[in-house]
């Protein structure tokens, strides 16, 4: 067949692109070898727009065993453990169809983290939506939360944590990112580099099908009218076999028996097979006749690029093939030696006894293009916002304005989809800052959190970048868990756009600012680029996942308050930021203006600082400030507990708004217990930090003095209704 | 007027619970069995004399929920 | 006291059940589907999960499975069975215990911290417990609403055989206090032998302060002695 | 050989997912919609060339497996 440039298009590959692989071929492609390059090529395999930002990440620390270029990060939590996590997008497939989009990429990422030989121990997510009002946004809600219990639920990992957001920018374009996290012992963590020649090449799991061929060159290209008709193979997930192929794949590394291993992702069998050939500079030579399909008569090309769920390939050491075999057939999986390891550097592709296909794995891997896409600057848009030109309302008005909008509402519909306390070691769930997780039959934990300000960093990507890593980090340190790396998934619309890839380049310097002032290295992530449509872009929307370590497992805090009449205590400094806050979106539509600056030595001492608190069991309960200012994370620790508060009016910032609806950064409340005020001042007080009484709590009722008393109730009431009524 | 709607998944969708389900019933002894595929089906009553009309309706409903276009075909029998 | 876990593929509470029936010194072992003869037990449970996937109907393809025909000799002989979420289920697909589970009336996963009363405290199972006492105990199923024909409501009504039912932190059982939609609100029953209990809420996951409240230990220690 | 295999919930049973399909159905406007049961179908392949022999093949297959015979009804039909 002859190459034509509609094909070449078709293949989302650029005209120039494809003289690149004319020459390191030195002649033209076949179809099937062409196939293997767009799906190498593209965005999602080769970050060929990314990579030379995400090089600038600090990757490195004490903790770090595994940072990014493995299917997951892998970091040391002490004694023989390890932690090992990542968080993937699947925003495109979730788009077109909602359950099971969502479910493969619940399965995807799981499959990326027991591949290394951790047990998964929680699942979370970050999902945005467009607009509620939007035509779509019920269905794919529904979609996509059926679809992350459906697969989570079925697998029995717990899911524990996730944020949900709506927002008109993702419309034409919702984002699913799923994160898994898993447990393994130090010494036990298996890689993908291929090692030895002739060693077999095993492929286990599912049958392959046409399911979502084009799957990583759609990932890569743009939406337009036309893809909901140009509907691949939509891939289904099969969660009950992905369990089995879990349990086998932990059941066969209990010993020796594995070289390397790589689940089939992205671009399934194509590049699973070169990243393990690629990483151990040698060749692999695959016998296509041997593939198990489900459908008849499949061709090389389409076994290549399918991208069926739940599949893997491993590289055995030699004579432990029979041994592997059986544990495979006690699961009911298949398992095929499909080839081997050759000295040839190429990719050998075989079918009806001749050689199909061969390309040198270094131009399917180290020889990829990549670009430095041009990108610009930010323009700010200044605002300043007077308060005076403002209608006025009432401090109450507005509290339950934002307590009452979707992204502010108590998200118990969702949460109660999944089983958040399958395998028993959730000591805290849903709801709360960070979820924490024990380590089975041991008394210390972990705790895990997702999070993302697409607002702030569509306003200032720099600031907007560090501000997510500090929330994250911040919501780990309410727990009382030591933040120690973080996972990341950057969502961003065309980097062809200037303006697009200026936001990435952005984000990622603040990003990596942040992460380099707390000691919080990025171990693993991933790149979603090109969500949007019709030239409109989604919002910046870089969501982190970070996990942090209780070592001694006594007391978990949580955000509820816990004791009549005890001391609430505000720590860091309330300036009245205005700009970009729940405040003015949710009650004036004010979208404009700089999101409240971050400064990191505050934000490293008044952690630190909280942290000893909490390590000297010095406090009862603990939240951070964010999204909805002072008031609303009061009314949280409220609404989630059988208590209410009675707040003072501010001694020094005298405009209420400010004061109470400012989203200034590095800021929490913490309770105090009447006879651990004195210690808690002082520890504060020597630190250098400041920090403010101001008030108690009391049972019943929330109260602003002389301003607002509403009962917590009626508070936790108005914060319940919206999904409930949608 | 009474409809029967039958969904089936299309041609090359997996289905999981259809090759589950082959797989028991050979292991219970059905070996003759060449395959088995699992689908859904309504039985709708509507009201009205005209059965183009109510067809119609029907063909709505299917398009609107009953049926996810995307993984799965359908057909309509008046009974 | 002797316990074994059954093992189906999909079965995912195999791990929580036989911790704590470690924790609470019962000498476990766990039983894979596929063997054919059971170990000695006085006790067998059927863990909670989703054997087969829950594809076909949840318990379905467990109930076919060798090792079930064991399980059915067992408890004919008087052995005690506990079937947990999915267990229960399988134990009603096998006929062991009658009635069936359709889907919650709401068609979503529930997860969450339900009460339930117990309403017969005069077994095995459930000795240890006060005569309608209420628990807070942890749900997690797509199918848990519970029916049954007339007939045998009416029988299991009359010979004490409703083990607990849904309710409200205080006893009202009403629409609101029914997570599930399930007949009379029930929760968990009995065969006429009172040797099986079927049970939509999760006890194993209710034996440890730091991960719950300690509602779900009074049923193993009640079935120690 | 290939059947339709239609298995429906028995009359006086709850069908908890026609109710809420059915409610969903009317917020949606389809207010002539009088009533829809939810149930299963099955498209079975067996070999052989006997209909009469094959067909009990099916039977069986659902007597033992496919169908719940305390809650369920059903019917094969050769296609
Ligand atoms: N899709 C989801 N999956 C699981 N948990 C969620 C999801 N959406 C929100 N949550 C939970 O709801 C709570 C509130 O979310 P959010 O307002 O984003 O918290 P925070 O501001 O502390 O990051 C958190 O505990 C979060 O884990
Ligand atoms: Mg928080």
């Amino acid at each position: 067949m002859k190459i034509t440039n509609k094909i070449i298009e078709n293949h989302g590959l650029k005209l120039d692109e494809y003289e690149n692989i004319k020459k390191l071929l030195k002649r033209e492609p076949n179809l099937l070898e062409l196939g293997i390059f767009s799906a190498m090529w593209n965005e999602h395999c080769s970050y060929k727009s990314s990579r030379i930002h995400l090089k600038n990440l600090p990757t490195k620390g004490k903790h770090v065993i595994q940072g990014p270029g493995e299917n997951a990060g892998v970091i040391d939590i002490g004694d023989d453990d390890a932690i090992i996590f990542k968080i993937e997008s699947h925003n495109h497939p979730s788009y077109i169809e909602p359950y099971q989009g969502a479910a493969t990429g619940v399965g995807g990422i799981l499959r990326d983290v027991f591949t290394m030989g951790a047990r998964p121990i929680a699942l979370l997510n970050s999902i945005h939506f467009g607009s509620p009002k939007h035509l779509k946004t019920k269905s794919l809600l529904n979609g996509v939360v059926s679809g992350i219990g459906g697969y989570g639920n079925c697998m029995g990992i717990p899911t524990v944590a996730g944020e949900t957001k709506f927002n008109e920018t993702y419309n034409e374009n919702i984002l699913v990112n799923a994160m898994a996290v898993g447990h393994a012992k130090k010494d036990k963590i298996f890689y993908s580099k291929a090692k030895g020649l002739n060693k077999s090449v095993v492929y286990v799991g599912s049958k392959t099908g046409r399911d979502g061929i084009h799957g990583a060159s759609m990932a890569s290209a743009e939406f337009d009218e036309n893809s909901e008709e140009k509907k691949p193979t939509v891939q289904v997930g099969d969660p009950f076999t992905e369990k089995l192929l879990m349990e086998a794949c932990l059941e066969l590394m209990k010993d020796n028996s594995i070289i390397s291993i790589q689940d089939m992702g992205a671009a399934g069998l194509t590049s699973s097979s070169v990243e393990m050939a690629s990483k151990g500079e040698l060749g692999i030579e695959l016998e296509l006749d041997k593939i198990p399909c489900r459908e008849e008569n499949m061709t090389p090309y389409e076994m290549m690029l399918s991208e069926s769920q739940e599949r893997m390939l491993i590289i055995l050491e030699d004579g432990k093939e029979a041994h592997a075999k059986k544990i495979f057939e006690k699961w009911d999986l298949d398992f095929v030696i499909i080839g081997k390891t050759t000295n040839t550097n190429n990719l050998t592709l075989k079918f009806n006894k001749k050689v199909q296909g061969e390309i040198p794995i270094e131009c399917l891997a180290s020889k990829a293009p990549i670009y430095n896409r041009k990108w610009t600057k930010k323009n700010i848009q200044k605002r300043k916002i007077n308060l005076k030109d403002l209608k006025k309302i009432k401090i109450e008005d507005a509290l339950i304005k934002i307590l009452s909008s979707p992204n502010h509402s108590n998200k118990s519909w969702i949460t109660n989809q999944y089983d958040q306390n399958v395998m028993c070691d959730t000591v805290q769930k849903s709801g709360s800052d960070a979820a924490i997780l024990r380590i089975h039959n041991k008394d210390k934990a972990i705790a895990v959190s997702v999070d993302s300000s697409a607002n702030y960093c569509k306003s200032h990507p720099i600031t907007g970048g560090k501000q997510i890593v500090c929330e994250n980090w911040r919501n780990l340190i309410t727990v009382g868990a030591k933040p120690l790396a973080i996972t990341n998934c950057l969502n961003f619309g065309n980097p062809e756009n200037k303006e697009i890839m200026g936001e990435f380049a952005e984000c990622l310097n603040g990003i990596k600012e942040a992460c380099e002032f707390l000691n919080y290295p990025v171990v693993s992530g991933n790149v979603s680029f090109y969500n949007g449509t019709n030239k409109k872009n989604i919002y910046p929307t870089p969501v982190i996942g970070g996990v942090g370590l209780i070592k001694k497992l006594s007391k978990p805090i949580s955000h509820k308050f816990k004791k009549n009449k005890s001391n609430i205590i505000l720590i860091g400094k309330t300036f009245g930021h205005l700009e970009q806050s729940c405040f003015l979106r949710e009650n004036y539509s004010i979208i404009e203006g700089m999101p409240p600056e971050i400064n990191l030595l505050n934000e490293k001492n008044n952690g630190e600082s909280l942290l000893k608190l909490i390590d000297k069991d010095l406090i009862l309960s603990a939240h951070d400030i964010s999204n909805g200012g002072l008031i609303t994370t009061l009314s949280e620790m409220a609404m989630s507990s059988n208590f209410g508060a009675k707040i003072l009016k501010p001694k020094k910032l005298t405009n209420l708004f400010k004061y109470f609806f400012g989203e200034d950064q590095a800021r929490y409340i913490i309770e105090v217990e009447n006879n651990c005020l004195s210690k808690v001042k002082k520890i504060l007080a020597d630190g250098n930090i400041y920090f403010e009484e101001i008030g108690v709590t009391q049972e019943d009722n929330f109260e602003i003095d002389g301003d607002l008393k509403i009962s917590t109730k009626e508070l936790f009431e108005i914060n319940n209704q919206w999904y409930n009524n949608f | 007027m009474k409809f029967s709607v039958t969904v089936t998944l299309k041609k090359d969708v997996l289905d999981p619970q259809g090759k589950v389900v082959k797989n028991t019933l050979v292991n219970m002894g059905m070996n003759n069995l060449k395959s088995i595929r699992q689908g859904k089906h309504f039985e709708v009553e509507v009201e009205g004399n005209d059965q183009s009309i109510a067809e119609e309706k029907v063909d709505e409903m299917c398009k609107k929920l009953l049926v996810n276009l995307i993984i799965e075909d359908y057909k309509i029998n008046k009974i | 006291m002797k316990s074994s876990v059954i093992v189906f593929p999909g079965s995912n509470c195999d791990r929580d059940i036989a911790t704590a029936l470690e924790k609470l010194q019962f000498k476990n072992q766990m039983v894979w589907h596929k063997e054919s003869k059971l170990p000695k037990s006085d006790l067998i449970v059927i863990p909670g999960g989703f054997s087969y996937g829950d594809y076909l109907r949840s318990g379905a393809i467990a109930g076919k499975s060798l090792i079930i025909d064991e399980v059915i000799k067992a408890a004919n002989s008087g052995c005690l069975i506990l079937g947990i979420c999915n267990g229960f289920q399988i134990l009603t697909e096998t006929g062991l215990l009658k009635g069936t589970l359709l889907r919650n009336k709401n068609l979503k996963f529930i997860n969450k911290d339900v009460h339930i009363q117990v309403i017969n405290n005069r077994t095995k199972f459930t000795k240890k417990y006060k005569k309608d006492q209420i628990l807070n105990i942890n749900i997690a199923h797509n199918e848990g609403n519970y029916f049954t024909d007339s007939n045998h409501l009416e029988k299991m009504k009359d010979e004490d055989l409703i083990a607990f039912k849904y309710c409200d932190e205080i006893g009202n059982k009403n629409k609101n206090s029914n997570p599930n939609g399930s007949l009379e609100d029930i929760a968990g029953i009995f065969n006429s032998n009172k040797n099986i209990l079927g049970m939509m809420p999760h006890p194993e996951r209710m034996v440890d302060d730091m991960i719950s409240n300690k509602d779900g230990v009074n049923l193993f220690l009640s079935l120690l002695n």
